[in-house]
C-alpha cells in the first residue's frame, strides 16, 4: 500500500530496508570500485550499514531528523574512507535540515536531499561532472525540488529516476577526484561506486513508500 | 592471480587484530587508546605533538610509524580506508600535551575528510592542530597541481624527519614549516607489477597483463599514467629516477636537484617484491646518481609502504640540506624503520 | 602461480648484482671482498671475528646481517647455493685480526663442505677457524638427532646475540661458548602456503594444493612434517608454538621452557606474507605465552629470512638468561635488523 | 672410431663434450632438484660446467690428471651449494689419484672413479642408500675396477650402463642426506638429481670413446 507520509517509525524502517539492500549489493559496490579505485567501496558501505541497523535497533525513533542524523553519525563512525565521510554527511546534514519535522513528505524529502548534496559538495569539494556520487545525488536533489507538491510514492519515483539517470550519466565522465582520477580517459565507460550506491539508496527509498 | 592463502580470522576484523599485534610489537612502549589508535606511552608534557594515520593494509605503515624520535600517536582506518572522525579526535586527544598537535598523513580525499572533521571535533575541545599532506608521487598529477597528489612511500622520509624536530620544536608553526620543507624536498615515482589483494574480499585491486607493468601506479593500485611493457632493471630504474629528476626541474616552487646535493633515497617494495630486486635496483640508483654528482646520504630499502603482497617498487627522494640532514641523523626506533646512530656513528 | 615478474637483468646474475647493491646499502660501512663477500670496512685489531654467510635469495639474510655490532663479514653464495671455498677463504681472510674467525651459519650440507673446505685453507694460511652450526627447525629432525637439523629464522637472534658478544670476546673459546648456547636455546617453526620461485627458472620452488599448507617447510620448500589444510591464524599459531614448546621438553640437552622464562620471539615472513598477517599471529602468540607465565623480553617482526616470494610464517624462539640478555639488549644495525637501544632505552 | 686410450688433449675434449652434455641437460636435472630438493642443481651445475669450458679452453692441457683437476677446481670455485663441494671434489680427487699417467686407459678409469667416490663420501660422509649421487658413482667405481682389462670403450660402456643403473635404483630409495630427507617416504619414487648428473657425465664419457 503506498504511503503518503512516514512517521519516524517508518523512516526507521526504511533506513533498515536501505541497509539490507546495500549489504546485499556489496559485491557489486566492490567491484564497481575495483574498476576505478580500490575495490572496497561496498566492504565499507556493507560495515556502516551494519553499524547503522544496529544503531537503529537499539533506540527509539521519535524524531525522522534523528533517525536520518543517527544513521549518518553510525556509517560516519564506523566506515571511515571517502565514503564514510561522504555518506555520513548525506545523512547527517539531510537530517539536520529536517530535524523536528512531523512526517517525511515529498516537501520533507526536498529539504533532505538538497541539504545532503550541499553538504556533501563542501565537505568534499567535488563539483558535478567529476564522476563522483555527487553526480547521482545532485539530479536526485534537483527532481526533489521539482517535486515537491506530488505524493511521497510519485515523488520518490521521479528522484529515484533522477538519481539512476545521473549514476547511468556518471559513466561518461572522466574521473577527476579521488583515487579514479589518474585512469583519466579510462575511466570513461563505468559507472561511479558511490554513484551506485546513491542509486540503490534512492531506489529502496522508493520501494519502501511504493 | 588467485586468491591468496592469507593467515587471518575474520576477514572483517583484521584491522583490529593487526592493530593489537602492533601494540604488541612494541612491547610495552605504545598502548592502545579509543577505538582503534596507537599512542605513545611516553609524550613529555608541552611536546609539540605528531600525529599520522591512514587506512590499515600498508603495513608496517602508518601505525608503524609511531616510535621514538618519531610520531607520538597514528589513527588507524580499516583495510585501505581512512580513519574516522571519532578515531582521529580520540588520537588526538591522547597525543595532545597542551602545545597543540600536527597532522601529518598522506593526500587522499578520505583521509582528508575525516581528519579534517576530527580537527574540527578537536578545536572544539579548544586542541590546537594543524594540517600537512603528504603529496609525493608525481605520478598523480602535474608539478602545478601538486595540492591533487597522492601521498605514497615518501611519507617514511617525511615522517623521520619531522618526529626528529618535534622532539624539540618550540611550537606548531615550527613544526609545521619543517614538516612543509619536508613534503617539498620529496619526490616518489612507483611502478607495480601484480595486485595485492583485500583480504575481505580475496579479490585483487587491480588486473594487468602478464608482459605489463603499471608505471605510477599508487599504493592501493590506483592507476599511474599508463600501462608499459615489463622491463629489467637497469631500463626501469633509470626511467623512474629520471620522472623524479623531471619534476624538481619542472616545479617552481623548489630548485632543480644539481651536482653538490644530498638526497636521501627510499627503495620501497610494495609488497611481494623481494629485498633481492630491490639491491639490484638500488645499484642501478647510486650509478645514476653518481653520474649527476648527486651525493646519497642515506638509503633506506625494504618492504616500508606495501599494499597486501602487491608486486611493485617505488623510489623516493628527499633533498637534505642541512637542517633536514640534522633531523635525518637522529636514531630513531619503530616497527617500520630503525636508525641506530647517524652514517659515522661512534659504534663500529 | 604463474612465473613471476621479477625486477632483474640477467637471470643468471641476480647473485652478484644484489650484493652489489648490499654494499650501497651499507652507504660507505662494509665493503666488497675478492669474488663475492661482504665484509666490515672498521674491524678493531684483534678482535674474534664473526663470519655469516649462506646462499642468497634469502635477502635481507645472511649477507644482510653484517654491521655493527652484529657479524663482521658474510660469505655470499649463488641463489640457494652454499658459498663456494674460495669465497669463504676470502672472507676469512679479510675478517681475521688475529684472533681467530667463529663460522656462524645454518647447517646445510652444501655450507658444510664448502665452509669446510674454506677452513682447511685457511687453516694452511694459520688462521684459526671454529665453527659452530645453525640448526634451530624442530620440523627437520627430532630432538635426538639435532646435528641433522635445517638453520632457519632461529639465525636471526643468534647472530645478534653472538655479534654483541664477539665485540668484548676475549677468545675464539668464549665467542664459541656463547653461540652455543645460543644455539641449544633457540628453536623455530615455519609453514608455507605457497612457493617463490628460482629467478633463473621462473619456477616455483614446490607444489601445493591450494587448501592446504606445509607444516614444518624449510626455507628453500624443503618438505616439512606433513600438508595440514589451510587454518586460520589462531588455530595455527598455538600448533606451532606447541611444537617448540614440546621441543624444549623433550631435549634432554636443555631445560623445558617454564614459568618465569624470558624469551625472545621472532615472527618472520617468508616473504610474500604481509606485515599485517605477522602482527595478526603475533596477537595470538602473546596470549599462548602469557598464558603459559613465559615473558616475551623482546619481539621482532618482519621478513628477516625469506624466499623470495614465498608465503609463509615461521615463529622462533630464543630464551635468554641474564647473559644472553646483556647481549640481546645492546644496540645494533644491519640491513635485517637494527635495534636502536635497549627495551627501556633513554630516548623517549 | 673407438677410442683405445686418450692422451691429454682428448681428455680435455671429453670433459668439454661432458659439458655441453650437462649445460643441454639443465632443465632436466632442475627438474629432478625441484622434486627432492630446492630446483637448482641444473643451475648449479651448468654454472660449474661454464666455468670448466672457461677454465679447459684457456690452457694447455699438458697433464691428464691435471685436466680432471682444473675441472674439478673450477665447478667447486664457480658452482658452490653442494653440488660444487662434492662433484668439485669428483674431479679434483679422480683427477689427483691419476696425476702424472701418460694415458687415459681402463685401468685409469678404475682409479679415477674410485679415488673420486672415496673423496666424495669423505667429504659429505653420505653411504650408498642414501639416495645421493654415492649411489650412482658408487656403482659406477665397483664396476670400474672390475673391467680394467678390457678396452676403454667396453669398460667406458660397462661402467655408464652401472652408473645408470644406480640412479634408477636412487628411485627406490628414501632420502635421509640434503634437502630430500624430511619428505621420507615420499621421495620414493624419484631419482636423486645428483645421480642423474652423474649418470649423464659418465654416458658422456663413453659416447666419446665409443
Ligand atoms: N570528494 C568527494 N566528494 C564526493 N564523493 C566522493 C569524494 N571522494 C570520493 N567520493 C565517493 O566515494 C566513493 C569511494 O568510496 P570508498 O571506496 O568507500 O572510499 P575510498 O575512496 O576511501 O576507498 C567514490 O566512488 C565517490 O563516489
Ligand atoms: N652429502 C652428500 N654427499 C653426496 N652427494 C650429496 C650430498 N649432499 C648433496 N648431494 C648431492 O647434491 C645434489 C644436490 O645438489 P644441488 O641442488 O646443486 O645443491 P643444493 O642441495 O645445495 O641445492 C643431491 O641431489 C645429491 O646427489
Ligand atoms: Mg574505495
Ligand atoms: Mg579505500
Ligand atoms: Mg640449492
Ligand atoms: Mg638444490
Amino acid at each position: 500500500m503506498p504511503k503518503e507520509s512516514l512517521n519516524s517509525a517508518e523512516v526507521r524502517d526504511m533506513m533498515l530496508a536501505v541497509a539490507d539492500k546495500i549489504i546485499e549489493a556489496e559485491p557489486i559496490l566492490s567491484e564497481a570500485d575495483r574498476q576505478l579505485g580500490d575495490g572496497d567501496h561496498g566492504i565499507g558501505m556493507e560495515r556502516g550499514m551494519n553499524a547503522v541497523k544496529e544503531k537503529l535497533t537499539s533506540e527509539e525513533p521519535d524524531d525522522i531528523g534523528k533517525v536520518f542524523m543517527n544513521t549518518g553519525m553510525a556509517m560516519m563512525s564506523s566506515m571511515g574512507g571517502a565514503s564514510g565521510a561522504i555518506f555520513g554527511t548525506v545523512f547527517r546534514a539531510g537530517g539536520k535540515a529536517i530535524k523536528g519535522c512531523e512526517a517525511f513528505t515529498a516537501a520533507e524529502a526536498a529539504t533532505f536531499f538538497q541539504a545532503a548534496c550541499e553538504g556533501v559538495k563542501e565537505r568534499g569539494g567535488a563539483k558535478p561532472g567529476d564522476k563522483t556520487m555527487v553526480d547521482s545525488l545532485q539530479p536526485a536533489a534537483e527532481k526533489a525540488a521539482e517535486v515537491t507538491d506530488q505524493p511521497l510514492p510519485a515523488a520518490m519515483a521521479a528522484i529515484a529516476d533522477a538519481a539512476e539517470a545521473g549514476k547511468e550519466a556518471s559513466k561518461d565522465m572522466i574521473a577527476t577526484m579521488g583515487r579514479a582520477k589518474t585512469l583519466g580517459e579510462k575511466s570513461v565507460g563505468k559507472a561511479d561506486a558511490g554513484a551506485c550506491s546513491v542509486a540503490i539508496i534512492v531506489a529502496t527509498m522508493r520501494d519502501f513508500v511504493a | 592471480m588467485s586468491v591468496q592463502k592469507k593467515l587471518i580470522n575474520d576477514p572483517l576484523k583484521v584491522a583490529d587484530e593487526l592493530v593489537e599485534g602492533l601494540i604488541e610489537a612494541y612491547n610495552g612502549e605504545v598502548r592502545m587508546v579509543g577505538t582503534r589508535s596507537v599512542v605513545k606511552n611516553s609524550i613529555p608534557d608541552g611536546k609539540v605533538a605528531l600525529l599520522v594515520g591512514g587506512g590499515s593494509g600498508h603495513e608496517p605503515i602508518y601505525h608503524g610509524l609511531v616510535g621514538r624520535n618519531l610520531a607520538d600517536g597514528a589513527a588507524c582506518g580499516d583495510i585501505f580506508a581512512a580513519p574516522p572522525p571519532n578515531i582521529v579526535f580520540e588520537a588526538t586527544e591522547a597525543v595532545n600535551k597542551g602545545n597543540g598537535v600536527l597532522y601529518l598523513y598522506g593526500n587522499y580525499a578520505g583521509d582528508v575528510m575525516n581528519f579534517d572533521i576530527g580537527a574540527e571535533m578537536a578545536e572544539d575541545e579548544d586542541i590546537d592542530v594543524r594540517t600537512v599532506l603528504i603529496a609525493d608521487d608525481v605520478c598523480s598529477a602535474p608539478p602545478t597541481e601538486k595540492d591533487k597528489r597522492r601521498g605514497i612511500a615518501g611519507l617514511v622520509p617525511i615522517v623521520k624527519i619531522v618526529g626528529a624536530a618535534s622532539q624539540k620544536a618550540p611550537n606548531l608553526d615550527e613544526l609545521e614549516k619543517v614538516a612543509k620543507k619536508a613534503v617539498l624536498e620529496t619526490r616518489s615515482v612507483g611502478v607495480s607489477m601484480s595486485p595485492g589483494s583485500i583480504p575481505a574480499t580475496g579479490k585483487p585491486t587491480f588486473e594487468i597483463e602478464a608482459d605489463k607493468i603499471g608505471l605510477g601506479m599508487g599504493i592501493h593500485g590506483e592507476p599511474g599514467v599508463g600501462e608499459i611493457p615489463m622491463s629489467t632493471a637497469d631500463e626501469l630504474t633509470p626511467q623512474m629516477l629520471d620522472m623524479i629528476i623531471e619534476d624538481f626541474e619542472k616545479d617552481d616552487d623548489v630548485e632543480a636537484l644539481k651536482e653538490g646535493d644530498d638526497i636521501v633515497l627510499i627503495v620501497n617494495s610494495l609488497g611481494a617484491t623481494t629485498m633481492m630486486e630491490l639491491l639490484i635496483c638500488l645499484r642501478k640508483a647510486k650509478d645514476y646518481f653518481n653520474s649527476r654528482g648527486i651525493n646519497i646520504h642515506d638509503v633506506v630499502v625494504g618492504p616500508l609502504v606495501t599494499c597486501q603482497e602487491m608486486t611493485g617498487i617505488s623510489f623516493s627522494v628527499t633533498r637534505v640540506d642541512d637542517v633536514l640532514k640534522k633531523f635525518w641523523n637522529m636514531p630513531c626506533q619503530s616497527l617500520c624503520y630503525t636508525k641506530m646512530t647517524g652514517r659515522y656513528g661512534d659504534l663500529s
